[in-house]
């Protein structure tokens, strides 16, 4: 059996690693990977070349199992067999016509961001590893961007007020864009609507901010649920006022398969600081704040907006080393002895196979 | 009421020695760790095993051949020097655990 | 004369070596010299009583050398083959001999006073009444104490409702009975001593048999202040100050520590006796969803376990996040890494609620990078830990994960705690983790509970080991 | 008396801030701002309307004393009248060619970087005040470029060590990267060649590189003394041995009034690993990297090099405000009762007074 | 009969009392309230003196309440009146005029043994010559220990070298003087007495002679333990088991603490009574520049100044961080928050080596940063803190940046540590800062260095104020 | 050495209550921290003026008409005195600063 990665064609990650390589050969397949697929990531081919055999494209999307990082493009997906297994995230809880077009192609596909986020699938899960370090870029590229100092500082040329950064939304991403500002010195407030955020909000020495009458999330397997034009209404005053004395605003409030919540209005971000930045995770689903361009930095007011979703993208050795490693222990699963094995009765495989039935 | 009385003058000095041997067991032990509850209270359950003497005196005192005396007095003994004997033993390996390690 | 001086000198040296022994047996580093100092001046008190000069003696000293050499080989030999956890039963065991011996003396002076005529003044007969009556509930208490603590069934169903009642009657026939005797001195026969006897033992059984096992720790030592006080007693009868001061210590000692037990504790004396309470309250251990009973650790165990171990592995978890103990677990392991403990800390991939959650925490505290192990090298290390202390971790050491197909976790990798010699669990209950799954690593042999929020516990681990 | 404040013609900042203004103000002087200085740094013009003239440039260039950050271009200098005072960084250590040129316009000029360095004259010091926003930026742009996290991470997808951070030339730049450095988890090594500087960079957490034999600089001012061409040779190998195995080296070693030494030869740079980061803060004179570009972010097998001596430039607000406090401080000694008094016989006015003779 | 046994169970009450009080004496929690418990202990005594039946006293209760009144209207006044930082020279006073007391009492037995005959034995006639004795050395050393505190100056000079010798010679002397008037008896006359008695007043003098001022308190003790020993012999002689046990008690406790304050200095006893050495170390102040002497403060009341302060604030300087002590001085801050202290810090702008390096050092340590003070606020809360802790700043508290125009720092803002109540500055030694420059703040009357690393004086305090 | 070795036959009870009273005086101070040395040597200091009861022992067996010893007695008794009350009053000044202030 051989397994393919390709380069990927609008990010610098790949989806294995020369580490990750060998374990899988160790599964009993061939991979193949296209050349120069890790040089944008520091893994140069000759690092690739012990367990892998170094291919062009085309060979590359011959084989029977394709894994990237992003989807195939449409122009690669025609060129394929039928019948080929593709592994990516697909997203499909945004858009599930991936699904009937995949289908229509006669591909098999795995997405890997549907992999139930239980305990045990943790080690799979890459949307944990990828949030994790978009949380942790979005403080640093914040603190690039604010004109001020983060830490405070008493020196002979006056003092400076420790920053105050907002992170609105408290997942993966959220939590760890306050361990990440913390460590610089900021003072951080955060905010979400699940009930267990509080405690963990506080279990990272952050400060909650609390808006009653968030709906129950209980059964929504720990992502956030739909609320109600009220809550979310008190939600933005709470936030335009704590906002209008931050000087970072970092939001990652994300509804799985719905459109992001405003958080951000134009109002509020008339009421910030000049000089302020807004980091914007939920770009890719509409964004947090309303004048967030996905993938673009732009000004508003004097207000540096990042919207950036990938923000894992700019971290691309580090990205693609977690990503790999999440991918090994998927492989392992569906892998035994150098064969496809999908057994559906398992939850991670069968919540993952989005070309099932 | 009188022979209260009288006991106490007789024995001022007595009562002294009590009272203060009383505020010295008080003083020895309040000041002692948890820890050490257990170990002490071994340790102090084989000085009780004091009552030993009191048949050593008996048996002292008795007649050669006051046979009934002598054998409650040796059974006394005995009752009581396990009491003394096994008491320091015991307690002594409860505290063997305290060995000081070196410190770096 | 001047031998009977030097006797006399070498009894006050064994009285003092006994004060001196049981002061510097209060604290840890000193403990061990000082009962043997204890041990020494008791064996000079007990030699100097054997060579006393007392005129017209009869000595009879292979009688004495023949009881004293039993009782010590027995005793020695009881204790030393013990085992560790059944020491203090062992313990009660020899109290109860003490208050044994105080009841064959003091019925062998009741044997004189009513067979032989011997008068030696009403003093001297209350004194011996209260001996008979004390050592006897000594002995009996301390006998039922020893086998609540063994564990022997019948034991613990000695109570019945309202036992106070029962107490209370038991105390009032007694005493009324001594009032008596005292008052008719020569009039009554020997047969009531054995009346007044076999009151005292049957009051020994009833006054500890309401009290639970738990509790029996506070009950022998209160038993043990009881022996002393006989001693204390005979000594009056027999006009020697070693016994009449070293019982007077014991029973001064012996109730201060039963205070302090209580407090320690956090119950009154009162409270432990009324009894009824006690009972229910056996062991102390919290349920689990089965019958099986997590038990706990006290902090002073805790403490002491952690002092002489030669190696601590600390595992974090989300409940150290919540409870913001970071910098307190630091502060045990400095305490602990200047004792000369190797100190290290176990990481799960996924401790915590985000990626590198206790990285961040431990970083904060200053914990040095080396100290941190990953999974695999923990687990390499964890079967040659002494002992590991697990600090609001839950799911990632849930033994289940790897021996329980059933189990939702089952196969995620986690770490091996219960290969480590001890596993102490800091968390405020009985509550699952995230994954909402029950722990039989709580139920493990090895594994001892400490309940309580984490930054607390991990607080009072560092004052008891300061302590040390 | 006018004192006139342009803005800035290469560089976001503002040589007097809105606060400082008032301050100034009240040494009983006029104060000309030009319409704008202030907005690339947030400091909008309405902000400085209170206090001070908003004017065109050519109304500012015909006070009496013109403040600016750097020096103005010499299409400005030609345009003003004999007399004037400028105040501002000319940097004549490094090139004294504009000490002529000024006398040649008669023109009179304050360079602030020729203010001693003495305890006294803290409270005046923009080089530190500057250096030190430039060694906390550096530690983020590296933060920001490398593929890799900061700080250890054990995850679920596998375990991330720390970034080691090599900083070589422990001064004001040099101590501020250590210490941000530390705060985002990383492992920080650092070197220099002043004897006091073990115990500086001891006292942060980090660890220093000792090189036995470095030249005595007592009697510098604090400042560094050419080292031999030996020292400098086994300087640069223990450099590289510790570089080949840094994530991120950052340079602030400086000679004053010579060319920067080089550090990180070719050689070196080819034994460290792709992706790592290189921020050159000595570049305007020459660079401490021998592959930096001033000004430019470039990369050389894989690694990232950042030349950029004035990143005090990147986070204008702060920058600004320190350097305006900075100035209130060195105004309040040249400037009494609304009247120039510079008294020769003090050291810091001395010092600084570029242009006599 | 029953009066006597209520007065003699008062008395015992009363024996109890100065134990218990005495006891409660050695720890601050309790100290205040076991002084009072002494003390109406010691008024059970006496007023039990008072009343016991004596049968066919005289009584003479006038001259008593006389001497009593008096006695206790000058204690009190002169208790009331003296200044703080003279008790400790007062304490020796009282101490004399107790031993006066026995001198006195001593020598009436003596006339009474002359001059009227009574003989009441050889082991009395012993005692009341050991009480005369060490009365006497108590009274005379006890006043040269004042006159030496007080700073009188020719207390200072009465030593001679070698002195030992002499102390020797006289000693040996006095004791040969006993022994022949034991071995003569009444042959000879009350001339002999006095004689005793001058020789004794003489060997107090020539006992602390040589003994340097800085060494009192230690002196001052043992003559304290020597008061209480012959008010145990007087006990003795009256027969009055109080006195006895009292004397026995303050005999004992007094060398106890004599040894202690000896160890707390680092001396042995030996070391202390041999002198000549003494002598030299007075006040052990460092030498400045100049002829100034800076203040050196003990851990010890440094403790007690912060514990019982309501508002520090520290100073942090370069000294912290190369010490690295950030952490343990959070520590204290934390202590002493607990204990109801208010605990700021100044942070002067150019503090360290590197702008916001304090911030950093302290942000790392987790100091709130409400916490932090700047130049300006620190400066205008400086003058109404109690104690400021300087922990390794130099150039940034320098009183010469304002009032010394010829300082190269004149002009700079520091922080005006000395507008505050009391300063407490660590560093290692006398020497300069960043700037090179002396600072006179160390000479400055209410500042005392603490001299040795930041961190480890930091960790001494913590486990000091713990203490407490 | 007879006379020695009498009183101590006669005086056991005596001499265990004194051999005790000076363990107890040590163990009284023995955890004593420094800070309270000075207040504890004060306290100590009063303790010692029980001489006084020896003087007042003495006037009220004197003879009403033996004022010598009636004098030097009130003497005696009224420098004791001074050690007392003054000794007590000083330490309580002394331990006055020892106020606890109410913890948060
Ligand atoms: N790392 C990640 O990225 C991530 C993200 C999301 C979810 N998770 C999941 O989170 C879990 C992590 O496992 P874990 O072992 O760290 O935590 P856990 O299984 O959630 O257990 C934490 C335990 O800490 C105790 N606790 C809470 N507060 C406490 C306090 N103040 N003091 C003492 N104990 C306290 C709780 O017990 P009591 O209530 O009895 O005190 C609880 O059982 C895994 O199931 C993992 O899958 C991880
Ligand atoms: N903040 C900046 O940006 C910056 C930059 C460069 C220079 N400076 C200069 O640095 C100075 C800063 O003032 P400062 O008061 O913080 O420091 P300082 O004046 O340099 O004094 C520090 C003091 O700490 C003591 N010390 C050193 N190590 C110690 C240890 N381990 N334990 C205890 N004490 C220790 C030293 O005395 P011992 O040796 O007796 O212990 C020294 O006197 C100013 O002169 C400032 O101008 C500041
Ligand atoms: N099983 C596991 O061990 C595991 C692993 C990783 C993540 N998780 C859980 O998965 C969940 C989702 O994590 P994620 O980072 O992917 O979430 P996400 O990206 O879907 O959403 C980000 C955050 O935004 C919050 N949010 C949504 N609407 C909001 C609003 N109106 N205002 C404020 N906040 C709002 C959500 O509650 C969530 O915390 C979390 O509960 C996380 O703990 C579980
Ligand atoms: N008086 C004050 O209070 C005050 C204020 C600020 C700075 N200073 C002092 O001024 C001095 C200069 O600070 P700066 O930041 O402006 O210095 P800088 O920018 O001139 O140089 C930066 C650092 O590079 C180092 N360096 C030079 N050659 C080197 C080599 N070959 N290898 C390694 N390192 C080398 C220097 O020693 C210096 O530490 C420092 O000593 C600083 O403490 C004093």
């Amino acid at each position: 059996m051989n397994i393919g990665i390709p380069k990927e064609w609008n990010d610098p990650r790949v989806a294995l690693t020369p580490p990750t390589v060998k374990k899988i050969k160790d599964l009993g397949v061939n991979i193949l990977v296209e050349k120069g697929a890790g040089v944008a990531s520091s893994f140069g081919d000759d690092l690739f070349a012990e367990d892998a055999q170094l291919v062009e494209r085309k060979d590359v999307l011959a084989a029977d199992v394709i894994i990237s990082i992003n989807p195939l493009p449409v122009a690669d997906l025609k060129n394929l067999a039928p019948g080929t297994l593709l592994i990516s995230q697909f997203k499909p809880f945004f858009d599930d016509s991936i699904i009937t077009q995949l289908k229509n192609m006669q591909l098999k596909a795995f997405s890997l961001d549907m992999i139930p986020r239980t305990t045990l699938a943790q080690s799979m899960d890459v949307l944990s590893s990828m949030a994790s370090i978009a949380g942790y870029k979005a403080v640093l590229m914040a603190a690039n961007h604010l004109p001020r100092y983060f830490p405070m500082m008493i020196t002979a040329a006056g003092s400076i007020k420790p920053a105050k950064v907002l992170v609105l939304g408290a997942g993966v991403a959220g939590l760890q864009a306050i361990a990440t500002a913390k460590r610089l010195g900021a003072q951080v407030e955060a905010s979400d609507t699940r009930l267990a955020a509080k405690e963990e909000v506080e279990s990272l020495g952050a400060k909650f901010v609390m808006v009653e009458g968030a709906a129950d999330d209980s059964g929504a397997g720990g992502y956030a649920v739909q609320q109600s034009e009220d809550f979310l209404k008190r939600q933005r005053e709470e936030v335009q006022n704590r906002a209008s004395k931050a000087d970072v605003v970092i939001t990652t409030a994300q509804v799985r398969g719905r459109k992001a919540p405003i958080l951000l209005p134009k109002e509020t971000l008339d009421k910030m600081q000049p000089g302020s930045v807004v980091v914007d995770l939920a770009a890719s689903t509409g964004g947090n704040c309303e004048m967030t361009k996905d993938r673009e930095v732009t000004k508003y007011n004097g207000i540096t907006i990042i919207g950036d979703s990938d923000l894992a993208a700019t971290m691309p050795q580090d990205a693609s080393t977690l990503f790999a490693n999440n991918l090994v222990n998927f492989l392992k699963l569906i892998i035994k002895d150098g064969e496809l094995t999908m057994n559906m009765e398992d939850e991670i495989v069968k919540g993952s196979y989005i070309t099932g039935e | 009421m009188d022979v209260v009385i009288q006991f106490f003058e007789d024995n001022l000095l007595l009562i002294y020695l009590l009272t203060f041997t009383i505020i010295l067991g008080f003083e020895v032990i309040s000041k002692v760790p948890t820890v050490l509850h257990t170990p002490l209270m071994s340790g102090a359950n084989a000085v009780s095993g004091i009552v030993v003497i009191g048949a050593i005196l008996l048996i002292r005192n008795a007649q050669a051949d006051d046979y009934l005396t002598l054998s409650m007095g040796a059974l006394g003994l005995m009752l009581g020097s396990i009491n003394v004997f096994g008491g320091y033993a015991v307690t002594d390996r409860m505290l063997a655990m305290f060995k000081k390690k070196k410190k770096k | 004369m001047i031998l009977k001086t030097i006797v006399d000198v070498l009894i006050l040296v064994g009285a003092v070596g006994i004060v001196w022994g049981l002061k510097r047996q209060s604290s840890p580093d000193t403990a061990r010299r000082g009962n043997l100092i204890a041990a020494f001046g008791m064996g000079l008190a007990i030699l100097g009583t054997l060579i006393l000069p007392i005129e017209g003696a009869n000595n009879n000293f292979m009688w004495i050398l023949g009881g004293l050499a039993v009782g010590a080989v027995i005793g020695y030999f009881a204790a030393m083959k013990v085992e560790m956890t059944s020491m203090p039963q062992m313990v009660s065991l020899f109290n109860g001999l003490g208050g044994a011996c105080a009841v064959v003396l003091a019925m062998v002076e009741f044997y004189h006073f009513y067979e032989n005529g011997n008068d030696p003044g009403l003093g001297a007969f209350a004194i011996t009444m209260f001996t008979l009556f004390v050592g006897g509930v000594a002995f009996t208490g301390s006998l039922l104490a020893y086998a609540k603590l063994q564990g022997i069934a019948w034991s613990e169903k000695l109570g019945i409702p309202r036992h106070a009642i029962l107490n209370m009657f038991l105390l009032v026939t007694t005493l009324a009975l001594m009032v008596y005797m005292a008052m008719q001195g020569q009039e009554l026969g020997f047969s009531y001593a054995i009346i007044l006897m076999v009151l005292s033992l049957i009051y020994g059984v009833s006054f500890v048999a309401p009290i639970g096992g738990a509790d029996m720790p506070v009950v022998i030592s209160l038993l043990n202040s009881f022996t002393g006080l006989t001693a204390a007693s005979a000594g009056l009868i027999y006009d020697s100050q070693v016994m009449l001061l070293g019982g007077i210590l014991v029973g001064a000692a012996g109730t201060i520590l039963t205070v302090l037990m209580c407090e320690a504790m956090n119950r009154s004396l009162l409270n432990v006796l009324v009894g009824g309470f006690g009972s229910t309250a056996t062991g102390g251990g919290a349920k689990g969803t089965g019958d099986q009973v997590a038990k706990e650790v006290t902090l002073n165990d805790a403490a002491i376990q952690l002092f002489y171990a030669n190696s601590v592995m600390f595992v974090p978890g989300y409940g150290l996040a919540v409870a913001q103990a970071q910098k307190v677990c630091k502060e045990l392991d400095d305490i602990l890494e200047a004792n000369g403990v190797e100190v290290k800390y176990a990481i799960h991939p996924v401790a915590g609620r985000m990626p590198g959650h206790m990285n961040v925490l431990l970083a904060e505290a200053d914990v040095p990078y080396p100290k941190l192990l990953d999974l695999e090298d923990a687990n390499s290390a964890l079967p040659n830990t002494d002992i590991v202390v697990i600090v609001g971790a839950n799911d990632v050491v849930n033994p289940a994960a790897k021996d329980d197909p059933s189990s939702p976790i089952y196969g995620m990798p986690v770490l091996n705690v219960w290969e480590a010699k001890n596993v102490i669990v800091m968390k405020r209950s009985m509550s699952t983790g995230y994954a909402g799954i029950q722990n039989p690593l709580f139920f493990h042999d090895r594994a001892r509970m400490l309940f309580g929020d984490a930054k607390a516990s991990l607080q009072n681990l560092v004052s008891e080991v300061k302590g040390l």
